[in-house]
């Protein structure tokens, strides 16, 4: 309580942040954001997909620089950008999105990691005493993890655990701990199963009482209200909206996270559910985490997947490319033979007209320094074949017309691919398959990072391309997946937890499903 | 974009120039151009230079048809290097695999009698081997190409002296001499132009085939190469493959140059065949390991090197010229782009 | 003429008419001809009795591993074998590091004696020449100085540790390449010379190829093309011979110091397209270089050869006399000049075992007491 | 994150022993240790085979003493190497920068008469300076420290055949001599027990202190350590300028031990050097660059060649062996691991 009391006059808070701007190319990240958290009370931060919050934890952790933007801790200014092991100077603890940690390195040495980065070479590191307290805190904790074993054989929760820890341990650690100090944590919850979560509040409830803070990133709703003193709302990187959350309806939250896009957002659901026969069977797939998925799908069908982060719905349908090793499972195409999943490949899934356009655009979409004409006609450069030569100006000529058409800016193709804009940049690799005139064309965030108009021409080319295919759509945008699917299944500890379609598919009921089914993972 | 630091290739190592884009379309595009005929105009300069202060004997066409000729052995070395380096891989094998191709034509045609055709065949099939042993154990188990073909050039240099017996082999057929030096064409000997023919076809392999095209974007994005049904671990293994034929046919001009086939010669092209591709991809295609600019780096380097050498510099000015010359080239290269990049 | 091959391109050497004064052609033809007989054996010094020597230890370190060290190790392995002396060879691959394990062994193994064979460069193994003189064990280098180097422990490097040489006719090969030159070249000769200025019989050899030149041909041109110690048999040599060779269009002779030079200087006479208008000599005697001499086709048209066993003969016979704590000789092995006219005496193919007659074996027998 | 493919001691290139888990935490563990002891017992093997079949020559003090000393500046080299190779980078240039650290000490005392103490700080000063050059050239404009230190490695070859004008320097203090090798303890020559304590103290520094680790999780993860606030380029510089500066001590070594500079011997020994590196890599601390298990390689390999020797094996045997044992060596730690891998 004594947090949010503070909160509600100007008694100096522990961190200030105002006025942050940051451009990626050209790419507004952050565009105005602030963020003031009092000492002692837990922060939620929410905002859509792409809205910033990241980022700005990242300028937190002097990772990325700023265009503009200034800080305070403890009503002391400090510079942006924070130079390397200022943050933790300044007491400051994160649990980033993606953890953080160095896979092939140990569970001990990533948890020491903030230490060794920081300490100035002095000291030496006693291992064994460091393990034995590893074993101790581990313990506390009531984490099962060797402290010698290697964090890539590790699970995604005992990973999420061992960071989380990290940084809570963290705290109190540092120059004058008489201070309150910060502790980041970027949607730790999504890798968590309910009574981790439980415990996880437990100890940022502990924290806080100590007089640090908390900031929480999360999608989930409750979570937020459950834990949170207070929300800030960031909406296309600038704060859209800061309160007490006992204040807040869900509804007013709501409304702050997806802004006006619900207005303009056009629906591309076909206008009435096409009665195309089963193209897709997916019979039993257990992959990642995905466990015994399945599903059919028809042409002209768009299907959506979703579900909490961590329930598999990328899984499901990034296997289906050979993207990931199946444990289990069958595919059937059209009328064909079921085809065994776990000899699948890459190769395989091409060979069948399946495709997928990735969720990592940056590693797995695009070869940033090649340029656009060689990232579009990679998938079938046979076709360009006049006699043993390719025919350069065939492929850029088709390359030109393809620019066009999906209205890739600048329309060049001579353009490396990495200096287009992350919009620009996934409407080359939609091209790239669609062209191919896909069975099954397979999307994971299809819109990660993209601005709202580059969002509306992918869903229209989206939309145009399934009148020949199938689409499946793994996406944690449940407005994105509302705007665009007829259907809708949504994932729950691997498996599919409800089915949405017509009028019940609604970005509310999306969400709604998926909160469901988190809190039944609680029950169970 | 994920980069790979210190894989050959990567934009880490070789940025590739910037494209015109709409901004300063004009100014880049001229600033590209003189980036791609850098090298090539320098190498010009020195041939001037050097022309105006030794022109009765540098300016005579004996000088630059020896000059051109003399490196083909190298030059074939550094082509075969690039195969790798644009798959994102490297051979440190090439020079031992060159040296055992010379040194089995020198046995079996001196001491065993066979045809030097045939000897021809058999030591260029051997190189391939070892490149298929190259490409096992590398890509099938998975170890770092580059710690696999370091230990397999030591086995084969091991090869190499105990085949030979740890000497020189003499009166390799005449035949192979005349078709690969004595044969000549515009009064240059055959083997540059045989040089000349190998850059052409690498040079539309890697531009004007799906293979070429595969081999770069699996150099330059393997996951994307991956998900786009590249078979990528075929593609190295090929490009391994390649470089260790490749360097048999160097073998086979070392081989046909002297007529005979020793110890040590080959292994030490090593290093300086590594020097000239990276230099090559500085010019003409800069950012990419390319074929012409391979072979403009060669005769830069042997034209300095002969060109000092006549001015009667002493030895060691061509390792200064050899290792100055790279570093300038690339750290020059690398200050353009980046400046470029900043003012996009 | 003899030695050089019919090919049109030697017409140069082969009819222009001869620019040597009568006198100078006659010595010349008589040191060639001196020199292309199968040499004689003189006896080093007195004889001696080996007969004690049963079970004394020799140590032997190679300069590194090439064919024409291991039939001269095998020579002095065979010899001590009759004698009975007990013989280890450290077989090496020609790095410091390796002679410096060998010598440490050696002077472990408190052999009775050290044979540094044609030859690690005991100025690079001072330590150790030490560390064996303080242990008392005799040191002998060979085929590393000139016959005209004063005897240890006054020659360069050896005042650490070497007891006694066994040194090769640097010099007399040098005169012998180029008397032979400028007799062929009937004084028509521009030659090249590259030489590996950082070896030690390198200013020998050299001014001893200026003296002959300045003696028979004052008018005939040459030049010493220095090359770095690095590049030697490397295929940068062959760039360093070809940029000579360019540069100057009238050579018409490359005298190669040694023949592991042939094979670079071969390739750069190609590139350069001269073959035919350039002849090779050269010195060593490698089997390689007096085959293509025997083949009448090749450019290398002589070769001066020395007897690989011979030098371990005459090696074993100065490490008997250490042993025996007779005073050290002169101990040397001959050079014989190998051309059109005799190369057939190195055998088919040749072998480092022919071609010298075999007077030495006898004659160190007797020497000995072996016979 | 960035992960290197090609980067040296990435787990693409030596992928990190599985370390037991819950499942099967027992069998695993003996994996484990099995591997980590394997090419020590090995060695071992090698040592009781050689001595059953020659037992006066190979088990005789002064073999041992022989065979460990006359490594040290081998192992000086390949510690250096460790160093960038545990921060994902290579340094060609170790080779040429020991060779010019002897070729000044050789210099400064025996022509300039220069008092040998001040002759080695100059030469290791030296050594550092060429270690910040590398560092700024490849870090600071970011070309590709493989590029960098190749070229680099050239360029001070031509430095050494100049300063040494092409040849052999002798005559180097006799008080160097006495403290590298003459001096002996437990009847070695001291510099091997130097090696020793370097490879000490590189073991504390790695394993002990957070400078160590820094460069450990720069190697490993680039990004991460940059979003932990590591300074990622201070830290790959400063691996850079460590190993140049170790490479001067490799030369001190070699000035001393044989009380000359020469030119070709100190360059010779860089593929020998990476080679003991990789294999190191395979023991001790499996998939990890660590002093002992380059000390454990380097013993390794020269017991073998020694004791082949002995057997009057003939030399390119040697050859055979060190390739041999390479790509043995690192292929078999991988089957293993990833057999293991796909177990658990
Ligand atoms: N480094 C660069 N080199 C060349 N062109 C560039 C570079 N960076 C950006 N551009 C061009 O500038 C334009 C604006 O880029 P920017 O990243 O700002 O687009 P954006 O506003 O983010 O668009 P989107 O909403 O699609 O992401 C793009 O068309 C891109 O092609
Ligand atoms: N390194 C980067 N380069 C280019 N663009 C980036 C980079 N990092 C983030 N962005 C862009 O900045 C915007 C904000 O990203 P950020 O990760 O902060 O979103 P977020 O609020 O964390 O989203 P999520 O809820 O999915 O985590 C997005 O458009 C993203 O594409
Ligand atoms: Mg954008
Ligand atoms: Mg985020």
């Amino acid at each position: 309580m004594a947090g949010r009391m503070s909160t509600s006059d100007g008694s100096t808070p522990l961190l200030r942040l105002d006025g942050v701007w940051k451009r990626f190319g050209g790419e507004v990240a952050l565009g105005g954001a602030d963020l003031a958290v009092a000492p002692g009370e837990i922060h939620g931060l929410l905002g859509a997909n792409g809205s910033g919050k990241s980022t700005l934890i990242k300028v937190l952790a002097g990772f990325h620089d700023v265009d503009s933007g200034t800080l305070e801790v403890h009503g002391r200014p400090v510079p942006l950008p924070l130079s390397p092991g200022q943050p933790a100077a300044l007491g400051l603890r994160f649990v980033h999105q993606d953890l953080g940690l160095v896979p092939s390195l140990s569970v001990l040495e990533n948890y020491l990691l903030p230490q060794l980065a920081a300490s100035r070479g002095r000291a030496s590191v006693g291992w064994r005493h460091a393990r034995t307290r590893l074993r101790e805190v581990l313990a506390r904790y009531e984490i099962d993890l060797d402290p010698r074993a290697t964090v890539a054989d590790l699970r995604p929760v005992d990973r999420a655990l061992l960071a989380i820890v990290r940084a809570l341990e963290g705290v109190g650690t540092t120059s004058d701990p008489g201070r309150g100090q910060l502790v980041v944590l970027d949607e730790p919850t999504v890798f968590l199963p309910r009574n981790e979560v439980d415990r996880l509040f437990s100890l940022v409830r502990r924290v806080a009482s100590t007089g640090s803070s908390v900031v929480f990133v999360s999608h989930d709703l409750d979570e937020v209200r459950e834990i949170t003193d207070r929300v800030t709302v960031l909406r296309n990187g600038r704060r859209a909206l800061t309160g007490v959350t006992a204040d807040l309806g869900h509804d007013q939250l709501v409304a702050a996270i997806v802004g006006a896009d619900l207005d303009v957002a056009a629906s591309y659901r076909a206008a009435e559910r096409s009665a195309g026969t089963t193209a897709l069977r997916v019979e039993g797939l257990s992959a990642g985490l995905a466990d015994q998925v399945s599903f059919t799908a028809g042409t002209g069908e768009v299907v959506g997947f979703t579900g909490l982060l961590g329930s598999g719905y990328e899984d499901a349908v990034r296997a289906l490319a050979g993207a990931l090793d199946v444990r289990a499972g069958t595919v059937t195409l059209d009328d064909g033979p079921a085809r065994e999943l776990r000899s699948w490949s890459p190769r395989a899934a091409t060979d069948h007209g399946i495709v997928l356009v990735p969720g990592d655009r940056l590693t797995e979409g695009i070869v940033g320094d090649l340029p656009v004409t060689d990232n579009l006609t990679m998938v079938n450069l046979r076709h360009y074949l006049a006699g043993p030569w390719l025919d350069r100006r065939a492929m850029r000529a088709a390359a030109t017309t393809l620019v066009e058409r999906y209205d890739v800016r600048p329309p060049d193709p001579r353009l490396l691919v990495g200096q287009l804009s992350g919009g620009n940049q996934q409407k080359v690799v939609l091209a790239k398959w669609i062209q191919t005139r896909p069975r099954v064309l397979l999307l994971h965030e299809p819109t990660q990072g993209v601005d709202i108009g580059a969002r509306q021409q992918i869903y229209a080319a989206v939309r145009a391309a399934a009148g020949g295919c199938v689409v499946l759509c793994a996406s944690s945008d449940h407005d994105q997946l509302a705007q665009l699917c007829d259907r809708v299944l949504i994932l729950h500890r691997g498996r599919i937890g409800a089915e949405l379609h017509g009028s019940a598919l609604t970005k509310a009921r999306i969400t709604e499903e998926c909160l469901r089914s988190g809190k039944e993972g609680s029950t169970r | 974009m994920t980069t790979t630091e210190s894989a050959p290739g990567e934009s880490g190592t070789l940025p590739p120039g910037r494209p015109p884009g709409r901004r300063g379309a004009v100014s880049t595009l001229v600033a590209r151009s003189a980036e791609r005929i850098a090298l090539p105009v320098v190498w010009v300069a020195i041939i001037v230079l050097f022309g105006v202060l030794r022109p009765d004997t540098f300016l005579t066409t004996g000088n630059f048809s020896a000059m051109f000729s003399s490196q083909t052995s190298l030059l074939v070395l550094a082509l075969a290097l690039t195969i790798p380096l644009t798959a994102g891989d490297y051979d440190l094998s090439v020079g031992s695999v060159a040296s055992l191709s010379a040194m089995l034509i020198g046995i079996l045609n001196v001491q065993l009698g066979v045809p030097v055709v045939w000897a021809v065949l058999v030591a260029l099939a051997v190189a391939t081997l070892i490149g298929v042993a190259n490409a096992v154990l590398s890509i099938a188990v998975g170890v770092d190409t580059l710690i696999v073909t370091l230990g397999m050039g030591t086995f084969v240099q091991g090869i190499v002296s105990w085949t030979g017996n740890d000497s020189t082999v003499t009166g390799i057929s005449a035949e192979l001499v005349r078709v690969v030096v004595q044969a000549r064409f515009l009064g240059i000997p055959v083997e540059f132009w045989y040089g000349i023919v190998l850059c052409a076809v690498l040079f539309y392999v890697m531009e004007f085939t799906p293979l070429g095209r595969r081999l770069l974007i699996v150099g330059r994005g393997r996951e994307v190469a991956r998900l786009s049904g590249v078979r990528v671990r075929l593609v190295r293994g090929g490009a391994l493959v390649s470089s260790a034929f490749l360097a048999g046919l160097a073998g086979v001009l070392i081989a046909g140059t002297s007529g005979a086939a020793d110890q040590t010669s080959a292994p030490l092209l090593l290093l300086p065949a590594f020097a000239a591709a990276f230099l090559g991809a500085t010019t003409i295609m800069p950012g990419r390991f390319n074929s012409w600019g391979v072979l403009v780096a060669v005769l830069f380097l042997v034209t300095g090197i002969t060109g000092l050498q006549q001015l009667g510099a002493r030895p060691f000015v061509q390792n200064l010229f050899y290792g100055a010359a790279l570093i300038v080239a690339v750290v020059l290269s690398f200050a353009v782009r980046s400046r470029r990049r900043k003012a996009a | 003429s003899t030695g050089a091959p019919t090919g049109g391109g030697t017409a140069d050497t082969g009819t222009a008419a001869s620019s040597l004064t009568a006198d100078a052609e006659r010595e010349l033809q008589a040191t060639i001809d001196q020199y292309r007989a199968v040499p004689t054996f003189t006896p080093p010094g007195p004889a001696i009795d080996v007969t004690s020597l049963r079970g004394k230890k020799i140590y032997i370190i190679p300069e590194t591993n090439n064919v024409f060290n291991t039939v001269n190790v095998a020579a002095m392995q065979d010899v001590a074998q009759r004698v009975g002396v007990e013989v280890t060879v450290f077989p090496n691959q020609g790095n410091t590091s390796q002679w410096v394990q060998g010598m440490q062994t050696a002077v472990s193994q408190k052999v009775d004696l050290i044979v540094l064979a044609n030859a690690p460069d005991p100025r690079a193994l001072q330590p150790q020449l030490a560390a064996a003189k303080a242990a008392n064990i005799p040191v002998v280098v060979t085929h590393f100085y000139d016959d005209s180097t004063t005897p240890a422990p006054n020659c360069e490097g050896c005042a650490a540790g070497v007891t006694a040489l066994e040194t090769a006719p640097f010099d007399t090969a040098a005169k012998l390449l180029a008397d032979w030159v400028i007799l062929q070249g009937k004084g028509n000769v521009n030659a090249l010379i590259p030489i590996v200025g950082a070896v030690i019989p390198s200013p020998g050899m050299q001014a001893a190829i200026k003296g002959e030149f300045d003696k028979y041909c004052p008018k005939c041109t040459y030049k010493f093309v220095d090359i770095s110690l690095a590049d030697f048999a490397s295929a940068k040599l062959a760039t360093d011979i070809q940029a000579s060779l360019s540069g100057d269009p009238k050579i018409n002779w490359v005298i190669d110091q040694l023949d592991s030079m042939e094979s670079a200087t071969v390739s750069a006479i190609n590139t350069a397209g001269r073959s035919g208008q350039i002849q090779i000599v050269g010195y060593n005697g490698a089997t390689s270089s007096i085959k293509d001499v025997q083949s009448g086709t090749s450019p290398m048209v002589m070769d001066v050869g020395e007897s690989a066993p011979w030098i371990g003969y005459s090696t074993m016979d100065q490490a008997f006399r250490v042993l025996l704590g007779q005073p050290v000789v002169k101990a040397s092995a001959p050079v014989r000049v190998f051309d059109s006219t005799n190369a057939k005496d190195a055998g088919d193919p040749p072998a480092l075992t022919q071609g010298y007659g075999d007077a030495y074996v006898a004659g160190y027998e007797k020497l000995w007491g072996l016979s």
